[in-house]
């Protein structure tokens, strides 16, 4: 199976947050208690849940650029919304959150499926049309916490065994995932169209199809995503999770997520989002000048990149020709 | 699998018909009012040159390609197939030329990928997949355990996934299109077994080959193409090979290998001590001018491996190479040509070929440096390379212009072996070079073969079909899992002995 | 047919067709910039004015630059992220280099030189440890920002040279920008180099089939590092216009330009898998969004407003010719 | 006569604050009749875009430029190429360097915002005394480093007051979060954080509440009343100051008409016609400074949350 090869790695990862979390601490004596762990947990939840979505796509084979802007659309549509008409009830405007991503989403899946047009450059047009979309829709105006509604504010927020709401439902997404990718048809058809598009053709997986679903997937998560940033945020403007593309791709490839589609794993993806989330709460509270922050994650991400390469690589056979279709390693240097 | 007597159609209906189907390609027309029927309990070998439109049928029968016009019936009944998936729900299933496997993904997943069973939830439920899996394989007399990743196979295996594969699905006809390309003759033996089960459990089996005694083994019709035409079928039994080959090509072709014998000149190329930390070990020969040395061995003994390594693919740990009595280090393939050496990869649109750019270009690649100016390119210079090559081969294309992936399989190993020679290289390696080629390029291949070696080039020939090692080589080292297991003279080759060093087993 | 022993003509080429060369991706973006021209002309009075359309032109000459380096390495399936940050990080060197006291040249030298620099780190991990540019590039983007960060943090760096004002700020003669003439400059030399030799060439080899290269002699490995280095260098040359035309120098300097880079590239009918594309293409694109954004501008629309026409622009040229060829061939083309 | 153009350019379109001073100008242009208000800017808060900005403004024809800068100096030879084309430049709220403009127009001078600021920090804490830290926008924006360097210099005012540290949210929602609740994990000592910018403040509010430590730690410092009715009503701020955006822009407006009028030529030392704000006194290095910030609270907050 995938995982028992990978198994290795996410340990690794593991290890690897706990040492971080263990020197951390001894910096800032507060930082490794419960209550703080849960925050930082809590506080990476939206990225995980994002992560989630784009390793999806990215095992297709393609990538979600969009994510970013369709947070940005959704969240200010429902802020907007909730504003206006503050009786809605709250499931309803989370299954209005839920559709608006779908359906940026699936506007991505159905370019990239119908017309093949590579991902990459329908996700780049996208990220400027939606993000230009909050912008139209809100005249650039900002929802502020007074308008919005208590349930729609509180509700993430609410403790449930010492986590708040917002931590539980990044639990939920995740073991849902997780039954997705590995016991389902379309997990599977995620696998193989990235893996080798051809052969998927040939076993009768409908390639377009399962990138498709693939964008309405991380399309969903995003539109989530986008309700939970504004209620925890408790705002809602045109630039909200600026940036979180990269963050969301930085987490699947720190998760061991090929970009090349077809390998990778939920629980990569889990710990990648964490690994930048631990780096990210734990700099201003170790006092490191907020200046290096930027080169500091840069550094990490480097770092990660170079360590997964290696351990594919030394994961070779007995017999040095374990080549996959990604790179000919053991071609002259 | 439990296919019931019950089930059998009537003998002499056909259970898969395909009636007047065209398909064209952009400058091509593939198939050209083509019919042909299956019958259950029988094998059908399709047989035509390569670019005749065989893949293009299987892949239209699959569902992968729609066909233009034409329509094909299953039981006598009408069917569409809009993808991959319908044609094996109607009970069509087939291995295809290209491996087309997930190397990520572990045996029993690439076994049952689309037709997993599942749970009362819908959930797939793995344990039941590859308990099914390992039936399954071990109904092919395999031990491949289904858990773990194809990447970790052996070529071979993969094949015996790929089959396992195709009769995992409960079908009733089964399309073969050249499996036994990349299996050794042991393998090939297996795979007959078990055609010959499923022809006794009444399914309707196509089998492609180019290879003529595996056709006349296992078929019993036969249906030949050429350029996209069915040109005839029927019985196979009583109908001459030289018949058919005059349908596939329009004349009858020479059997015996135009192997010319030339005076050997002297020593150019040494290998000694050859050595590669996981590869192969301790290889030495001697190569002499205008000499054809022929490496023979099953399917992964190592012998792409080490003529890669001649070409600075790969390194080799220990051990020195001499060309011409110097001693040369060859660390990439840039160096390789610059000394003359040149490569003519086994998988060559992969390695050998860039589909997407026009013939001339290819050819010109690995000789810029000669058809340019001070870095600057000359087109002029490198259509007149490209066509002196192409008309040396007769090479069939539109134009030198097109892409080398408009072509057909033969015509695009045409491109790769000119692009080698243009180079002028003194030490010109072909891996595997008649591999899927068929029986009219490659008679013209090992001509030219001959003529070059004749013309004082040394030629390092790697090959897996017994007749054109024993036909084309004035040596031949067998190679057994990285190690050498004898080198003999042309006088002393025969079939025996050269399986028997390439098994270690007497008994083959 | 049955004669087969005669030797067949081939032809060189296939007749180009006068309504192939119309098809092709150059002539619909020559079309598009027209309209565009034509439609700023009718909505704005003050558009058909000499000054204003060299004013208009820095919008685009800069980013330009850098495109046609990132041409080449996309079509060689690669792609650098971390331009805009390498504009950054080189901006602040000149500052610093401005601040000691060196004159206009040594600060010229020091902001291509720091490009060369950056170029290079990208160059290594890429190429030397083959890691996957996009995610490498990722990295590097963070970290190249990050140091400019560490550098400025709050500050900016100005007090440059009088003299160094004239390479973002000159005029050749009469309108004719010194960066126009740059941009036109380069814009050559690149044609020349990815179209008429061997190394263009190789470009096409190496992103249509690396392998295929490989084996054919061609040395990727530094191909692709000598693309890296090339994008340093015109990111260095970018950010000494870019520097001398603001006259200081911020951390923050050229943000987002990576995203703005890569779809003038697309745009510009670069196949962002690599393999195929023509500098002619890249061009036009820097006209046509140059164009849109300038019109717009007149037109006093918001920033973010005309990201939405660029990214739809970009979609729609993409998609077009894509629906075209459906209609008239049916769906298999 | 031809209508006049005054380009009123903004730091970022969608901020409240400059959708406010918009309206104070709309209202000026129509005082002044005649004049035509052009609102832009860039949509995020960089030089390269006010530049591009500035340009298409060049490009109109218009007679006055007003500008909120992103950077003092990366605009300067865009607004010079501007002056050069006998357009008149003046920049109000966030500054431009001296060569670019005519004249600046403080919102309030620096030193009153600095010693606000320390004012509305040591009204939170027990007798004056005690920690605070500075939330602030981008490590470049020009006012906020002016503030937080007017706060440094007027510390020693405030005996017992100590900066405990600063940090930067980059004014985005989710980053000055982070640094908030940065800020309560490991300065435990610290009960107030002062924000010079909206985003800022909003934010802390919302990581102090969340971190149920309301009462306990005060969150204070610059915002607009409509943005920080929440964080009034939630306790996490008792108060917090902003001046009048309305009338900056209404000022702005005014000192532009009059200087493309010709009326003044807004040397240092004039003094210029301002409607209903009166005459307004350009100072040295051609700045001038608008009134006193105003301090918000549970008592009025709602009356202004209504206007801006
Ligand atoms: N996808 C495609 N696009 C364009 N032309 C194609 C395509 N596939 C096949 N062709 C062309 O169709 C013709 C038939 O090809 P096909 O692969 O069916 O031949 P084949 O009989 O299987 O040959 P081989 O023995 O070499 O495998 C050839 O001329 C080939 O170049
Ligand atoms: N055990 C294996 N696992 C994975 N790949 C293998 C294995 N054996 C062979 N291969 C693949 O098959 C190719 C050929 O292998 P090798 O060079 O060892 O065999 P060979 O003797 O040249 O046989 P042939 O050329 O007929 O395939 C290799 O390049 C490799 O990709
Ligand atoms: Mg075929
Ligand atoms: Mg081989």
């Amino acid at each position: 199976m995938i995982k028992q090869i990978f198994r290795y790695r996410e340990i690794l990862l593991v290890i690897i947050i706990a040492v971080l979390l263990a020197v951390f601490s001894t910096r800032a004596p507060g930082f490794a208690r419960p209550g703080n762990l849960s925050n930082i947990f809590n506080d990476t939840s939206i990225l995980i849940i994002l992560a989630l979505g784009q390793m999806t796509v990215i095992l297709t084979k393609s990538i979600d650029l969009s994510v970013a802007a369709n947070v940005a659309f959704t969240g200010m549509a429902v802020g907007m919304l909730n504003a206006s008409y503050p009786d809605l009830p709250l499931p309803l405007i989370v299954l209005v959150a839920l559709s608006i991503g779908a359906i940026l989403g699936a506007l991505n899946g159905l370019f990239v499926w119908k017309l093949n047009i590579p991902s990459i450059v329908v996700t780049l047009g996208t990220l400027t049309i939606y993000r230009g979309m909050a912008f139209v829709l809100s005249g650039g105006a900002w929802v502020n916490a007074h308008q919005m509604s208590e349930p729609f504010l509180q509700t993430p927020r609410q403790l449930f065994l010492g986590l708040p709401v917002l931590g539980w439902i990044a639990i939920i997404i995740v073991a849902v995932m997780y039954l997705v990718m590995s016991r389902t048809f379309l997990g599977r058809a995620i696998y193989a169209s990235g893996g080798n598009p051809t052969a998927a053709v040939y076993a009768g997986i409908d390639v377009g199809r399962t990138r498709f679903f693939a964008f309405v997937i991380s399309g969903t998560l995003a539109g989530l995503c986008g309700y939970l940033w504004v209620s925890r945020y408790a705002v809602a403007y045109v630039d909200i999770a600026a940036g979180f593309e990269l963050d969301s791709v930085a987490a699947c490839v720190i998760g061991g997520i090929s970009t090349l589609g077809g390998i990778g794993s939920v629980a990569g993806a889990v710990l990648g989002a964490l690994f930048l989330g631990v780096i990210k709460n734990a700099l201003p509270v170790i006092n490191i000048s907020p200046f290096s922050q930027m080169a500091i994650s840069g550094g990490v991400i480097i770092a990660a990149v170079i360590f997964n390469a290696r351990q594919e690589r030394r994961r070779g056979r007995i017999i040095l020709r374990d080549r996959g279709a990604s790179e000919q390693i053991e071609v002259a240097a | 699998m439990n296919q019931t007597a019950a089930l059998m159609p009537i003998p002499d209906m056909p259970l898969l018909e395909m009636r007047g189907i065209s398909k064209s390609f952009p400058g091509v027309k593939a198939l050209n009012d083509v019919n042909i029927a299956l019958y259950a309990g029988k094998v059908t070998a399709l047989i035509g040159e390569n670019g005749a439109g065989k893949s293009t049928l299987v892949k239209i029968l699959t569902g992968i390609y729609s066909c233009d016009e034409g329509e094909i019936h299953v039981d006598g009944a009408p069917v569409a197939f809009a993808n991959a998936q319908d044609a094996i729900d109607v009970g069509v299933t087939a291995i295809h030329q290209e491996t087309v496997l997930f190397d990520e993904l572990s045996v029993a997943e690439n076994i049952f990928i689309g037709h997993a069973p599942k749970s009362r939830l819908g959930l797939v439920n793995w344990k039941a997949v590859n308990a099914r899996a390992l039936a399954l394989l071990h109904s092919l007399e395999s031990n491949i355990d289904p858990r773990i990743r194809l990447k970790d196979l052996s070529i071979a295996q993969r094949h015996l996934v790929a089959i396992a594969r195709a009769l995992s699905v409960d079908a009733r006809i089964v399309i073969m299109d050249e499996p036994t390309a990349a299996l050794s003759r042991k393998e090939v033996d297996d795979l007959f077994q078990i055609v010959k089960r499923l022809k006794a459990q009444g399914k309707a089996i196509l089998f492609i080959s180019h290879k003529f005694d595996e056709v006349y083994e296992i078929a019993d019709h036969y249906a030949v193409f050429r350029d996209g035409k069915a040109v005839g079928s029927g019985e196979l039994a009583g109908v001459e090979q030289n018949e058919i080959v005059k349908l596939m090509v329009g004349r009858s072709v020479e059997h015996a290998f135009p192997k010319v014998d030339i005076a050997l000149g002297t020593t150019v190329f040494a290998v000694e001590n050859y050595t590669h930390p996981t590869e192969f070990r301790d290889i030495s020969f001697e190569l002499r001018k205008g000499e054809i040395f022929g490496i023979y061995g099953l399917v992964g003994a190592g012998r792409s491996e080490i003529c890669q390594s001649f070409f600075g693919i790969t390194q080799p740990s220990s051990g020195k190479l001499k060309l011409d009595g110097k001693e040369i280090t060859v660390r990439s393939p840039g160096e390789a040509i610059n000394a003359g050496i040149v490569y003519v990869p086994e998988e060559r649109g992969r390695h050998g070929a860039v589909l997407q750019l026009p013939i001339y270009q290819n050819v010109s690649l690995p000789s810029l440096a000669r058809t340019s100016r001070s870095g600057f390119l000359n087109a002029a210079a490198e259509f007149a390379l490209a066509r002196k090559y192409a008309e040396r081969f007769d090479l069939r294309a539109a134009a030198l212009s097109v892409p080398v992936g408009t072509l057909s399989g033969g015509n695009q190993q045409k491109v790769v072996i000119g692009k080698w020679l243009a180079t002028q290289p003194k030490i010109l390696i072909l891996d595997e070079p008649t591999k899927g080629i068929d029986i009219g390029s490659k008679a013209a291949v090992h001509a030219f073969i001959s003529e070059l070696a004749g013309e004082g080039l040394s030629i390092i020939m790697v090959s897996s079909e017994l007749p054109e090692i024993m036909g084309m080589s004035d040596r031949v080292l067998v190679m057994r899992e990285g190690l050498s297991a004898g080198i003999f003279e042309r006088d002393s080759l025969s079939p025996e002995t050269l399986v028997r060093a390439a098994t270690g087993n007497a008994s083959v | 047919m049955s004669a087969v022993t005669e030797k067949r003509h081939i032809p060189d080429r296939l007749g180009t067709s006068a309504s192939r060369l119309f098809a092709s991706w150059e002539a619909l973006l020559l079309c598009v910039a027209v309209l565009i021209f034509i439609a700023n002309s009718l909505a704005s009075p003050y558009f058909l004015n000499a000054w204003n359309l060299s004013d208009a032109t820095f919008n685009f000459t800069e980013k330009a630059l850098i495109a046609f380096a990132m041409a080449l390495l996309i079509i060689a399936g690669e792609i650098d992220l971390s331009v805009a940050a390498i504009i950054a990080l080189a901006s602040t060197a000149m500052g610093t280099a401005a601040q000691m006291g060196v004159g206009t040249p040594g600060i010229v030298l020091i902001g291509i030189g720091v490009g060369l620099g950056c170029g290079v780190i990208n160059g290594v991990l890429v190429a030397g440890l083959r890691l996957p540019s996009i995610v490498v590039t990722i990295g590097t983007m963070s970290l190249f920002r990050g140091i400019a960060y560490i550098v400025l943090g709050d500050k900016a760096y100005g007090g440059y040279p009088p003299s160094f004002a004239y390479f973002g700020q000159g005029y050749v003669f009469w309108v004719v920008s010194f960066e126009f003439v740059l941009f036109a400059v380069f814009a050559c030399l690149f044609a020349i180099l990815l179209h008429a030799t061997n190394f263009g060439r190789r470009i096409y080899a190496i992103g249509n089939n690396e392998f295929a290269a490989r084996f054919s002699g061609i040395r990727v490995e530094r191909v692709k590092f000598l693309l890296f280095l090339l994008t340093g260098l015109m990111s260095g040359i970018a950010a000494v216009c870019l520097t001398s035309r603001l006259g200081s120098t911020r951390p923050s300097i050229a943000q987002g330009w990576e995203l703005e880079v890569v779809t003038m590239v697309v745009l510009g009918g670069i196949s962002i898998l690599g393999g195929s594309g023509r500098i002619g293409g890249v061009v036009i694109a820097a006209f046509v969004m140059g164009l849109v954004t300038f019109g717009l501008g007149l037109l006093n629309v918001p920033g973010i407003v005309m990201s939405i026409f660029i990214g739809l622009l970009l979609i729609a040229t993409i998609t077009l010719p894509i629906i075209i060829r459906r209609l008239r061939y049916g769906k298999t083309a | 006569a031809d209508t006049i153009k005054i380009g009123l350019v903004a730091k970022s379109l969608g901020n409240g604050f400059f959708e406010a001073a918009n309206k104070g100008a709309q209202e000026a242009a129509k005082e002044l009749g005649g004049v035509e208000v052009i609102y832009t800017g860039p949509t995020s808060t960089t030089a390269e875009g006010q530049i591009e900005v500035i340009n298409s403004l060049i490009a109109q024809n218009v007679n006055a430029i007003a500008i909120s800068a992103n950077d003092p100096d990366a605009v300067v030879p865009a607004l010079k190429k501007a002056m050069a084309r006998g357009i008149k430049v003046i920049s109000w709220d966030s500054a431009v360097g001296k060569d670019g403009r005519i004249v600046h127009l403080n919102p309030s001078s620096n030193e009153l915002i600095g010693k606000m600021c320390l004012q509305l920090a040591a009204d939170h804490l027990k007798d004056g005394k005690g920690d605070f830290a500075i939330l602030s926008a981008t490590t470049t924006s020009t006012n906020q480093n002016t503030w937080i360097e007017e706060m440094k210099k007027q510390l020693p005012n405030f005996p017992g007051l100590n900066l405990a540290t600063t940090v930067y949210g980059d004014d985005l929602a989710d980053k000055s979060y982070r640094e908030a609740q940065g800020l309560l994990t490991s300065q435990p000592n610290v009960k107030v954080i002062v924000a010079p910018t909206t985003v800022g403040v909003l934010a802390a509010s919302q990581a102090v509440a969340d971190a149920k430590k309301i009462g306990e730690v005060y969150v204070t410092g610059l915002g607009l009343p409509s943005e920080m009715a929440g964080a009034i009503k939630s306790g996490a701020t008792k108060e917090f100051a902003i001046w009048n955006p309305i009338d900056l822009g209404y000022s702005a407006t005014q000192i532009a008409y009059r200087l493309v009028k010709e009326e003044t030529d807004g040397a240092p030392g004039s003094e210029i016609e301002a409607g209903r704000m009166g005459k307004i006194k350009i100072g040295d290095n051609g700045e001038a400074a608008m009134a006193d910030p105003f301090v918000y609270d549970a008592k009025n907050i709602d009356q202004f949350s209504k206007i801006f």
